[in-house]
């Protein structure tokens, strides 16, 4: 009688294996960690120190962004929870929408979603002109009082 | 759990969406953002504000648990209590927050 | 009807039928019809280990183990097959390591071994380590292991199929000594749609597992109704050895859960309600390890004569509480975990509370060591199959050792599938199927079904009840031919009004009440042979005990029960033991 | 009669009362008023004790007043994994779960588990299940010639990856967990149970295979933490520390 085959060895090799699930896993980690201190601040800054939301207008605005590492603060949370904002909204719709097409459609609307707004984000935060000028050159109304009449 | 991090992860996705087209206003002039702006500061809008908040602060501390979850299997082991620490510190965060912004909101719109 | 064809077609999805299957896959086209899904069948139950001299851990050989499966067995064992069942263990143990079973280990890495009642060094000098196992999962271990091999062989399963009745060429009663009787094909009730599905096959093998629901009191699941040794009975095929039934002595008291054996093996003592270890009088060498047979009874008779344990006074107390709750919960920890959720005992610190429950059928259906099945004494069916504890080799003889069952299921398990694959191999056609071969189970399910609509006055669970009751009463672990003339005239009755039982569902889908039906008819037919095998054993003998008649008595005896059913009631007949080494002797311990 | 009377010992005596059951139902083929395969709700009462299971009571009702009430059920006492279901919403084994540990004056609320689909009452399709066990490979793959006694594996080696070997595949921790309801696609917990016996077994040499279905779109990056599993499982295997597990590995590559 023939000795049972059932342990026979198996051949095989590591295999590269597709990193997309895992990474973004990951990044909504480190992400997340991220944000917490960012938001955190944020809130703190614009809601809690001084006036609170009350405080909050143009020249706010115009005060906080002056001041480059604001800037780069917030871009950097932008684009941080707008990232992690859309790859957990993907999940969701990956979860809840039922057919293939649906699934693809509002897969793409996020994505451009997701683009615009980083994007259009991202201009406000870098090309931000605390003292904006109309055509003719003058300052627009509502310009802080600090801006330079020249 | 699960699905509290879930509706609040959603919640502030979409409110990140508004924030970001509100505040890109600035670009605009900065009599519309004002005029937004301005809009926001109604008690009713307050009110919405500090349920954006809560929300913020439940998914932070949920999402920290849920790393730690990951990251530490003692973390793992003691869940549940991690679940009920959670709320405390929303409920600590809150408690800092809302008095304050309630009475920025109510008393010191002027 | 629906009908399929194959090589080889496998009843059963436990140890053995899995085993078989692994052999049989591998060579011929098999199908595996189970009435369960594989992995919920009874072996996953099996708690304590496997038994095989593998040395591992302290001096031993197979020869010892043979000698203890014979005596364990009181004599009563073939022993050519018990030479087969110790001689292959070694290799069946280490067969599942190679596919990857969890053994639990020595600090070297080999596989660990325990003690277990009945096994012994050097011709029961003292006890002997010699059962692999898993903690208190070994049976689970095995079972799972089994169906992942399965997985990976592509075997075919047909899931929550009962197979129902076997059909063969001939009559067997009918048919002359010599005649060829063959195996045609098997007819199956699926559950799903309730559909009949007809199997042709040139070899069947049975693996049905055990028929512990006679009983009232047991530790088998309540699907182990003993259809397959039911449905040979009723092909006209004999049964062999059914008055011999195991009582396990650890089952929690008033449940029959099982506390394995293993919970003696690693230093548990029974005591009565003085707090006595009662065993030390019984079997004053191996005290609580002590076959099951032994220990059954001892733990009876203290409950007999008063020193029981508890209000009612009617169990023994297992006492764990010396044990170190670490050591416990490292080689006990789902038998302890049955006492406190099942009890609400604490076993680190409480003695549970113990009585003996029904537990393995050393009968079944007679084979030869390739698991061929026999029509009489000595002619076989050709193709049939037979394996586990469905089957009576007989390993086991009058009562079976711990963890012998396990290795009985995997050694002739894999001999059934070889020899089931080779028959059909060498065969070129199957035989023809009998013309309207399925129509005496479709009358059976037809007449059932019309019962749910009207007629019919008898509940199933009412006679199941009934039956089952009296056996616990009358031919549990003393029998007396008073108590046994008792328990055939209640199964007669509940017998004679089972033609009249009545059913509720009377959908085709997942008719489950319908089942349940069938699964008593042959309880009923297995409670008789039962029954009228230990009437005619006027002696005592392994798990067999009449107090009328106390002690064993070679010269009557010493030969296996082979009971018919035939128009007039059970036929018995008798057939000599196979003695090859050891002759008889008194089995003290 | 002289044979010992061993009328079933009763440990302690238990008083009964009656509870209430209200049953999930549904019949394929329609019964009474009920269309077919339309699931509705029924109640039954049933005389029981503290201590009796609530299969025991499944069983009552079934042989004293309905016999078309479909469930599965074998071993009855945990170790099959036929009877999982949902009981006062929450995944459990029929016969493990005692009266006296619900709350006897409300209904018990049984229903099947969820995310299969409902075939008879209690009964659902588990090839789904079945199939996604399967998909990752649950059998050892060993490499090189097969030594001629056993493998060696030192106790360590085995205490690794004793948990998950515990598990029954009942599929109360797939049935519950939220992912697994939501679309379908994701493996489940059991399925990662049943790779990670494997991936930390010593004697295996196929880990990155089972890793990689892992790995991919319906694997352990769709878990979302949310230990219904862990919490449903009747073996008290620690699920959700076995899918960290695995993704802990593919995280550092390092088994
Ligand atoms: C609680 C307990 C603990 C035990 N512990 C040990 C131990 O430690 N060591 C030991 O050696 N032995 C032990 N035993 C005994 C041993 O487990 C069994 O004897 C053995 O597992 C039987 O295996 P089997 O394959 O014959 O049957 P089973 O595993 O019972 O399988 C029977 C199969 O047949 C199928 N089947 C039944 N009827 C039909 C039908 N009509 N149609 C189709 N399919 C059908 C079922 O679906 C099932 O798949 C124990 C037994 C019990 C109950
Ligand atoms: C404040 C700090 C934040 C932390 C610590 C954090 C943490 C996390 C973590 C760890 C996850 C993954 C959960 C999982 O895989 O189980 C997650 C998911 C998610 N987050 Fe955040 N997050 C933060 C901020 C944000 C913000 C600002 C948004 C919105 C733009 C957001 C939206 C989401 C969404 C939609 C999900 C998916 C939820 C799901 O799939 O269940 N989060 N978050
Ligand atoms: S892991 Fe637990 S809950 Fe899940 S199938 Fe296995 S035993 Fe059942
Ligand atoms: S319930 Fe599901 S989400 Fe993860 S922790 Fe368990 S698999
Ligand atoms: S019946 Fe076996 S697990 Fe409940």
């Amino acid at each position: 009688m023939t000795a049972p085959e059932l342990s026979q060895p198996m051949p095989r090799t590591r295999k590269r294996m597709n990193a997309t699930y895992r990474w973004w896993w990951v990044f909504q980690r480190v992400s997340g960690v991220i944000l917490v201190v960012l938001i955190f601040t944020h809130l703190f800054v614009n809601l809690m120190m001084g006036d609170g939301v009350s405080q909050i207008d143009f020249a706010f605005v115009a005060g906080k962004w002056a001041a480059w590492y604001w800037q780069v603060i917030d871009f950097v949370m932008l684009l941080l929870a707008m990232l992690h904002g859309t790859n957990g909204m993907s999940y969701l719709i990956n979860d809840y929408a039922r057919s293939r097409r649906s699934r693809a459609i509002l897969q793409a609307i996020l994505g451009i979603a997701a683009v615009v707004i980083i994007v259009l984000g991202s201009l406000v935060i870098w090309t931000f002109e605390p003292c904006p000028v109309d055509a003719t050159g003058a300052f627009l109304p509502g310009v802080p009082s600090g801006c330079p009449f020249n | 759990m699960w699905v509290v991090h879930r509706v609040t992860g959603v919640a502030i996705f979409f409110f990140l969406v508004v924030h970001v087209i509100d505040t890109s206003l600035v670009r605009v002039s900065p009599e519309a953002y004002n005029e937004v702006i301005g809009s926001y500061k109604t008690p009713l809008y307050g009110l919405v504000e500090a349920g954006l908040v809560a929300a913020i602060l439940l998914h932070a501390f949920n999402g920290l648990r849920v790393i730690a979850v990951d990251r530490w299997t003692w973390a793992l082991r003691h869940q549940r209590m991690l679940v009920w620490i959670v709320w405390a510190l929303f409920a600590v965060g809150m408690a800092g927050f809302l008095p304050r912004h309630l009475m920025h909101v109510f008393g010191g719109a002027a | 009807m629906i009908e399929h064809e194959y090589d080889v077609v496998i009843v059963g999805a436990g140890g053995a039928g899995m085993r078989a299957a692994l052999e049989s896959s591998q060579r011929a086209r098999t199908a595996v019809l189970t009435k369960l899904y594989p992995t919920r069948s009874h072996t996953g139950a099996a708690q304590g280990g496997m038994a095989a001299a593998l040395a591992n851990v302290e001096d031993d050989n197979a020869e010892w183990h043979v000698f203890d499966t014979i005596k364990g067995g009181d004599y009563l064992v073939d022993q050519d097959a018990a030479e087969i069942l110790c001689r292959e263990a070694v290799d069946a143990v280490l067969d599942l390591e190679k596919m990857g079973l969890p053994f639990n280990r020595t600090e070297e890495g080999k596989i660990d071994q325990r003690r277990f009642g009945g096994h012994t060094r050097d011709h029961g000098q003292a006890p002997v380590r010699r059962a692999c196992y898993s903690a208190d999962r070994t049976g689970h271990m095995i079972l799972q292991t089994l169906y992942q091999q399965c997985i990976r062989q592509q075997v075919e399963f047909y899931n929550e199929y009962y197979v129902l009745d076997l059909l063969l060429t001939e009559d067997p009663q009918a048919a002359a000594p010599g005649e060829e009787v063959a195996v045609a094909g098997v007819v199956s009730y699926e559950l799903a749609t309730g559909e009949i599905h007809v199997f042709r096959a040139k070899s069947v093998v049975f693996a049905t597992g055990g028929a512990g629901k006679i009983f009232k009191t047991t530790s088998n699941a309540h699907t182990l109704t003993g259809d397959g040794m039911g449905i040979a009975l009723r092909a006209g095929l004999p049964l062999e050895d059914m008055e011999f039934f195991q009582f396990h002595p650890t089952g929690l008291a008033g449940l029959g859960i099982l506390l394995s054996e293993a919970a003696r093996g690693e230093g548990g003592i029974l005591r009565n309600s003085e707090g006595e270890r009662f065993m030390e009088r019984y079997a004053p060498t191996i005290k609580d390890l002590a076959p099951r047979d032994m220990v059954a009874r001892a733990m009876a008779n203290e409950v007999r004569e008063g020193r029981g344990a508890g209000p009612h006074k009617d169990y023994v107390l297992l006492d764990l509480t010396h044990l170190e709750p670490a050591h416990i919960d490292a080689k006990l920890p789902d038998i302890t975990e049955f006492a406190r959720t099942y009890l609400g005992v604490e076993p680190y610190t409480e003695p549970v509370p113990v009585y003996p429950t029904a537990h393995y059928a050393m009968g079944g259906i007679p084979t030869t060591v390739q698991g061929e099945v026999l029509r009489n004494n000595t002619d076989k069916v050709t193709g049939l199959y037979a394996a586990g504890e469905c089957a009576c080799v007989s390993v086991h003889g009058a009562n079976r050792l711990g963890t012998n069952s396990l290795l009985d299921i995997n050694v002739f398990g894999r001999r059934a599938g070889i020899a089931a694959a080779e028959h059909a191999l060498a065969t070129a056609e199957a035989a023809p199927l009998p013309a309207n071969g399925e129509a005496r189970l479709v009358e059976i399910v037809e007449r059932l079904r019309a019962t749910a609509s009207g007629g019919g006055t008898e509940s199933v669970a009412g006679l199941r009840k009934e039956l089952q009751e009296t056996m616990d009463r009358n031919v549990q672990v003393f029998r007396t031919a008073e108590s046994l003339a008792e328990a055939t005239a209640v199964v007669a009755d509940v017998k004679a009004r089972y033609a009249n039982v009545a059913i509720h569902d009377r959908g085709q889908k997942y008719n489950t009440d319908l089942l349940e039906a069938l699964e008593l008819g042959f309880l009923i037919d297995l409670a008789e042979v039962t029954v009228a095998g230990a009437l005619a054993r006027e002696e005592s003998r392994g798990g067999h005990y009449r107090e009328d008649f106390p002690t064993r008595d070679d010269d009557k005896f010493m030969k296996h029960t082979m009971a018919y059913a035939t128009g007039e009631g059970v036929r018995l007949d008798y057939k000599p033991v196979t003695i090859t080494t050891y002759q008889p002797m008194e089995r003290k311990y | 009669m002289t044979a010992v009377d061993t009328a079933p010992a009763q440990v302690g005596g238990v008083p009964s009362m009656t509870v209430t059951l209200r049953i999930r139902r549904l019949n394929p083929e329609g019964v009474g008023d009920h269309a077919a395969g339309e699931d509705y709700w029924e109640e039954f009462q049933v005389e029981a004790h503290a201590t009796d299971r609530v299969l025991d009571a499944l069983h009552k009702i079934k042989w004293e007043q309905d016999g078309s009430l479909a469930f599965r059920r074998s071993c009855a006492h945990g170790v099959c994994g036929s009877d999982a279901m949902r009981i006062n919403a929450k995944n459990r084994l029929a016969c493990k779960t005692l009266l006296k540990d619900l709350n006897p004056a409300k209904p018990i609320l049984i229903e099947p588990i969820a995310g299969l689909p409902v075939e008879k009452d209690l009964i659902v399709d588990m090839e789904p299940f079945f199939a996604s066990y399967r998909e990752i490979m649950p059998f050892l793959m060993p490499s090189g010639p097969a030594p001629e006694r056993e493998r060696l594996q030192s106790p360590e080696e085995r205490e690794r990856f004793d948990d998950t070997t515990k598990c029954i595949l009942c599929a109360a921790c797939t049935t519950a967990c939220p992912v697994f309801w939501t679309d379908g696609q994701y493996f489940g917990p059991q399925a990662i149970v049943g790779a990670h016996r494997f991936i930390f077994d010593s004697r295996d040499e196929g880990q990155w295979d089972r890793l990689e279905i892992l790995n991919d779109k319906a694997g352990v990056w769709k878990c979302r933490t949310a230990f219904n599993c862990t919490e449903a499982c009747p073996r008290g295997i620690e699920v959700t520390k076995a899918i960290s597990e695995v993704k802990k590995v593919l995280n550092t590559g390092e088994i």
